[in-house]
């Protein structure tokens, strides 16, 4: 048999497959459509402390191989996650990990706060790379604001493991990894999207009513490949930092080349969009593969792919 | 009979042109759950090959599919599945059979147009909410215009036996994705009178009044016109009638104003560019007034917005700020 | 008549039609498969100061949308260009631009210093991001060695207007964008390729020799999109000085998108390895839409999207 | 008859399968100008609709096409051109007639399986340099393997009348793109006695050693065994023959050798990953020996990099350091 499970610091998942923030809903929505046991964690949509409408409509556009979403962190803010969402998020077959963003230290820190005592919360992600929040930007792209940061939300989240979600929008994303583990991070995730726009050339405006957007999906997988693999070989492996990796996987090959480049877990989002079964494909793809390249354990593989130098 | 939504296979039966653009796509697939009019379907635009790349590789070696090695370059046309809206649908035992009519306005119907008998779609579904019944007594009116009027067939399907009529519009006629029965009495260009002469109604009992903006066919001008004049001059108010709709945004709007004016209830099934269509991804929101507890309010705004996927596609007209 | 011309600083092209550098080779290669004559300016592929044998293959590997390239700035250096594609260059039906590439300040303005000369040559690139050669990257992120470089080299190009091809791999390209202006930039030229990376899941190494190399096609036109249009708005527009838009343009459509946002003229890469005639293409589908936007001159809708607080 | 390379449509005449995973595709080309052996093409393997954008969006409105708003979406199967060895060209008057034979490999080939009679295929070419013929009395020895073979076929249609034999290896039966003919003796497991039984080559008056990895056909073992065995057998050396050869890279590193061994020249048609195939984008480098003024050297070596596009495909053995 071969193992495929994956420990994420205190956090142990059956397999590397996990969802990612914000396109799988707060629980339940895909429980039609995948076997949410068979998932190695769920990460919910971001939550804030306040609630969020979002933004004005269109907020998605489709790319070459991609998408643009500026959906403005539309959520149910803090109280209502409590009260409405963690009675369903109880029931889940599988490892939770609740997704955090905000505006302001306070922001963050009273939102990771409340998630410490909730038993059915494995981990929490700090959402600090989302681009179309003006704030957001600002602490997932400064070194100092991000180490900070992780420094004070640790403090209040002594029972789990923290994720770190680095912004790709950044000259070296080791510089920013960095950042995140000596704050103390505990788990990096990496990517969030890419900065982007769409313009209607017959209206001539933007497609998305925010303007700008993040581009997620096949089209960036080469790039958070290599930003992956850089996090890892520069930061991560020599801290013992475990990575979730993520932006446009679609297939078990896909999953594969993260977890060559160095993630112990990867994340699928835009692709449930098109089939919600993804995470369960691609985890019995990745079964065979391990055993096709002779391994016993996936996590043997994390990081081996063989460099010139090496 | 599956009772639980998820992903399907439906095999192509027929995909016709019903008019210039518009095409009747019918298919069979196995165990799909018992659905209602309003309620759509995620069609996956590009073949349900790209997504079974699993047990495609494991085959391998197999003369039939080469291993592909870089599968970045499995590009499909369309990435993101297309929704549309149930124009009918049937069960056999185990089978439904599900009919969508689509309007080829780019890469996702231009894929959908060149399906065979025999070809296999990928369908999640069904998903979104449906069309309340009238209560007793009450007149259905049925308004859709374009590519908003398959719905509106749907509903008409459920309806038989109930008072119906059914107002239906587009630019021209060789846009109108309906049928003319060859025996039929030609409607005045200036005439709303109800004639049984469009086969998918008549079919049902159902009149209809057929509007065209050139007046190539029917009444000339914009369905809402000729339902206005309908509504005005039988009087119709209040709880005596309800109203359908489903159509352009312009064309709604205005009908749930016509409807508003009246104190008619009216229900209006919307259209937003979708991703997910299963309320995970909060792409396709849209605003409607009084929010209640499971909407989020915009602070001093008596506004908010609900997700057309799962809290619609159909809203109450007067609910909604668009 | 539709007025396609396009002045870039004091290069006049008689439409925005360009090449990009590296795709094109150095001037007659695409003779037989598309019209010189309708170009509106060639750019030629990087020379350096000494020959560049480059990178070992792989050199590029297809992606979704995309491709990556590992080149290595393999050329045949400025004596050789010098002596042997000048003289073709010369014969060519339209305006040309030399690419220059460097490891030091020196490199580069003795490759420019030989180029202010050459009457065929009608303006310089300077490729300071070009990703594949470690050195190559320092200057094209760094504000500060930006500034200072662009300002040398153009002390030695008194006769023609100096391009400054600007990298994506950065923080907040209007930075650079800034900086490359303030030291003497004429025209800004963006975006080069993202670093990114491919693996080959069965034999488990990367795809190319190089390990990483430059993302281009249409799979980053989002992302460029959005670095034209806030380079445009930041920066260039309030300094007069033009931009040449590039990253995944095939179609009008996506040059009518570049213009949309803010560029006076696009450049074509990856696609001409498609269709080599593409600019041919693209110059008369823009010509259609600028009278149906109902405008008689393509440089009136130069950066006219239209954006919600305008 | 056009003597310019450029971009043509060539339409397909047919698409034959060859044996598993080995397909002729014959096209008919208006315009392509004269080729050689050794040359290739680069093959659109997607439609060319996707290429002419310009002229169907100004078509509109129609009712075939539909303006695509959102051209981002026309995401083909395979970006990049695939290039192909010319497997044999014939001309009448302004139209070629070409052959290239592919092997399904990944997403590109497995697009050309896929096109019918009739249908269209985008092709840049001709490319690259080609074989030198022998002069006067030597043997043509022609060692093709696997997707190797097409570019000796053509080599072989050039050769007709001189000495020539071919040897051609696949690693089993099923994977030979080779005809044997039905009246033909079988070639013992362990002869390399040149047998005049293959279509292809019997057709040119070519005689033909065929060695199969596992015995499955003709002689068992690599090709380049049969082949050393010959040249020992008939003490083959120098000027007396030249030899051709293209196919897996291992396999024609050991052509090359044997070759250079007995000083016989040896003319090798190489494979390299490629973008444009016309020297733009520097992607296919191959190493050869002695520097010359139109490579570029790398300091203190004895080596340089020349593109597989334009300076070869065809190289001389004795350059190659791959
Ligand atoms: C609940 C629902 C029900 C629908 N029912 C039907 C139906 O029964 N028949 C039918 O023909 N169409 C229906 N649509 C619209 C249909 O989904 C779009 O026409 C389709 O997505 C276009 O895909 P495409 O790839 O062909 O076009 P694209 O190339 O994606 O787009 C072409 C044009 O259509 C617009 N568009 C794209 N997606 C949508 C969308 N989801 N809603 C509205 N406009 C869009 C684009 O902005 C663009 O202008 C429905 C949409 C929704 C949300
Ligand atoms: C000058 C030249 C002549 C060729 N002649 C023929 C021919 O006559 N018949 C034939 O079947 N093939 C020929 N090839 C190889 C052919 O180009 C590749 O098989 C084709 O590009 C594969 O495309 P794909 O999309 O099907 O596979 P992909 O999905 O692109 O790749 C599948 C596998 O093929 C490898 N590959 C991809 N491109 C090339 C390439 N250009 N060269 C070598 N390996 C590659 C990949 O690394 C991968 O392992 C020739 C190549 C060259 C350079
Ligand atoms: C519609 C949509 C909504 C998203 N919302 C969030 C979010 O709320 N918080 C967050 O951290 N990331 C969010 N993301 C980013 C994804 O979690 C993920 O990092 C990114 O999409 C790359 O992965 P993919 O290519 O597999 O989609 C969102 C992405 C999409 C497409
Ligand atoms: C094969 C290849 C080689 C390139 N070589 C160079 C180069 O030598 N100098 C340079 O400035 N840019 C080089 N580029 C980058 C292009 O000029 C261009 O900035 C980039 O490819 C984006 O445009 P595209 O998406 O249209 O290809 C190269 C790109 C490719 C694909
Ligand atoms: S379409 Fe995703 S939430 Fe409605
Ligand atoms: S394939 Fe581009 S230089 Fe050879």
């Amino acid at each position: 048999m071969i193992d495929l499970s994956v420990h994420l610091a205190g956090l142990k998942l059956a397999n590397p497959t996990m969802t990612c923030s914000g396109t799988c809903g707060y629980a339940f929505e895909y429980g039609d459509f995948m076997d949410l046991s068979q998932l190695g964690a769920f990460v919910t949509k971001s939550v804030t402390r306040e609630e969020r409408p979002g933004n004005p409509p269109a907020r998605i556009v489709e790319t070459r191989g991609g998408m643009l979403n500026a959906i403005g962190l539309a959520n149910v803010g803090l109280k209502r996650f409590l009260d409405e969402k963690v009675p369903q998020l109880e029931k889940m077959p599988c490892p939770i990990v609740v997704n955090v963003a905000g505006h302001s230290y306070d922001d963050y820190v009273e939102t990771v706060a409340a998630m410490n005592p909730i038993a059915c919360v494995g981990s929490v992600e700090l959402n600090v790379s989302c681009p179309n929040v003006k704030d957001g930007l600002t602490f997932g792209t400064n070194p100092g604001r991000l180490k900070e940061l992780v420094h004070e939300v640790k403090k209040v989240l002594p029972a789990k493991p923290l994720m770190v979600k680095l912004s790709p929008n950044v000259d070296d994303v080791a510089v920013t990894a960095r950042a995140a583990i000596e704050g103390g991070a505990d788990v990096l995730t990496l990517v969030n999207t890419f900065t982007a726009m769409s313009i209607d050339i017959h209206r001539r405006r933007p497609r998305l009513a925010n303007v700008t957007g993040g581009l997620s999906g096949p089209a960036i997988k080469p790039i958070a490949i290599h930003m992956v693999s850089r996090v890892y070989r520069q930061v991560a492996k020599a801290a013992g930092v475990p990575i979730v990796g993520m932006g446009g996987v679609q297939t078990w090959q896909d999953a594969a080349e993260f977890i060559l480049a160095g993630a112990s877990a990867v994340a699928i989002g835009t692709a449930l969009f098109v089939d919600p079964a993804a995470p369960n494909k691609i985890c019995e793809g990745l079964g065979e593969w391990v055993s096709k390249q002779g391994a016993e354990k996936l996590s043997d593989l994390v990081g081996t792919v063989q460099m010139p130098g090496d | 009979m599956n009772q639980r939504r998820g992903q399907f296979t439906g095999v192509v039966c027929a995909n016709i042109p019903l008019c210039r653009e518009h095409f009747k796509l019918v298919m069979e697939v196995r165990g799909f759950p018992p659905t209602k009019a309003g309620q759509f379907v995620q069609l996956l635009c590009r073949s349900t090959r790209d997504l079974d790349y699993v047990e495609r590789e494991l085959e391998w070696p197999s003369p039939q599919r080469p291993e592909v090695e870089n599968v970045d370059l499995i590009a499909p046309t369309a990435l993101l599945r297309r929704p549309f809206s149930l124009a009918g649908a049937t069960t056999d035992g185990e089978t439904a059979t599900i009919e969508v009519i689509h309007r080829v306005v780019g890469v996702g119907t231009d894929w959908l147009v060149q399906l065979r008998t025999g070809d296999e779609v990928g369908i999640l579904g069904p998903l979104g909410n449906t069309f309340s019944h009238p209560v007793e007594n009450q007149i259905a009116i049925l308004v859709g215009g374009g590519v908003g009027i398959p719905p509106m067939l749907y509903l008409a399907s459920e309806l038989v036996g109930k008072k119906v009529i059914a107002f239906c519009g587009a630019t021209t006629r060789d846009l109108l994705s309906l049928t003319v029965t060859a025996d039929a009495r030609t409607p005045g260009i200036d005439s709303i009178e109800p004639l049984y002469n469009i086969q998918e109604f008549a079919a049902h009992g159902i009149p209809a009044v057929i509007s065209t903006d050139d007046g190539s066919y029917g009444f000339r001008g914009f369905v809402t016109q000729s339902l206005q004049e309908y509504l005005d001059r039988f009087r119709i108010r209040g709880e005596m009638a309800v109203i359908y709709t489903c159509g352009p945004e312009v064309m709604m709007k205005r009908v749930a104003d016509l409807a508003r004016a009246r104190q008619i209830p009216c229900q209006v099934a919307v259209e937003r560019a979708m991703a997910c269509g299963m309320g995970t991804c909060q792409s396709c929101c849209i605003r409607v007034k009084k929010p209640d507890a499971s909407a989020v309010p915009l602070p001093g705004q008596d506004w908010c917005y609900r997700l057309a996927c799962t809290d619609g596609p159909v809203f109450a007209g007067e609910e909604l700020l668009w």
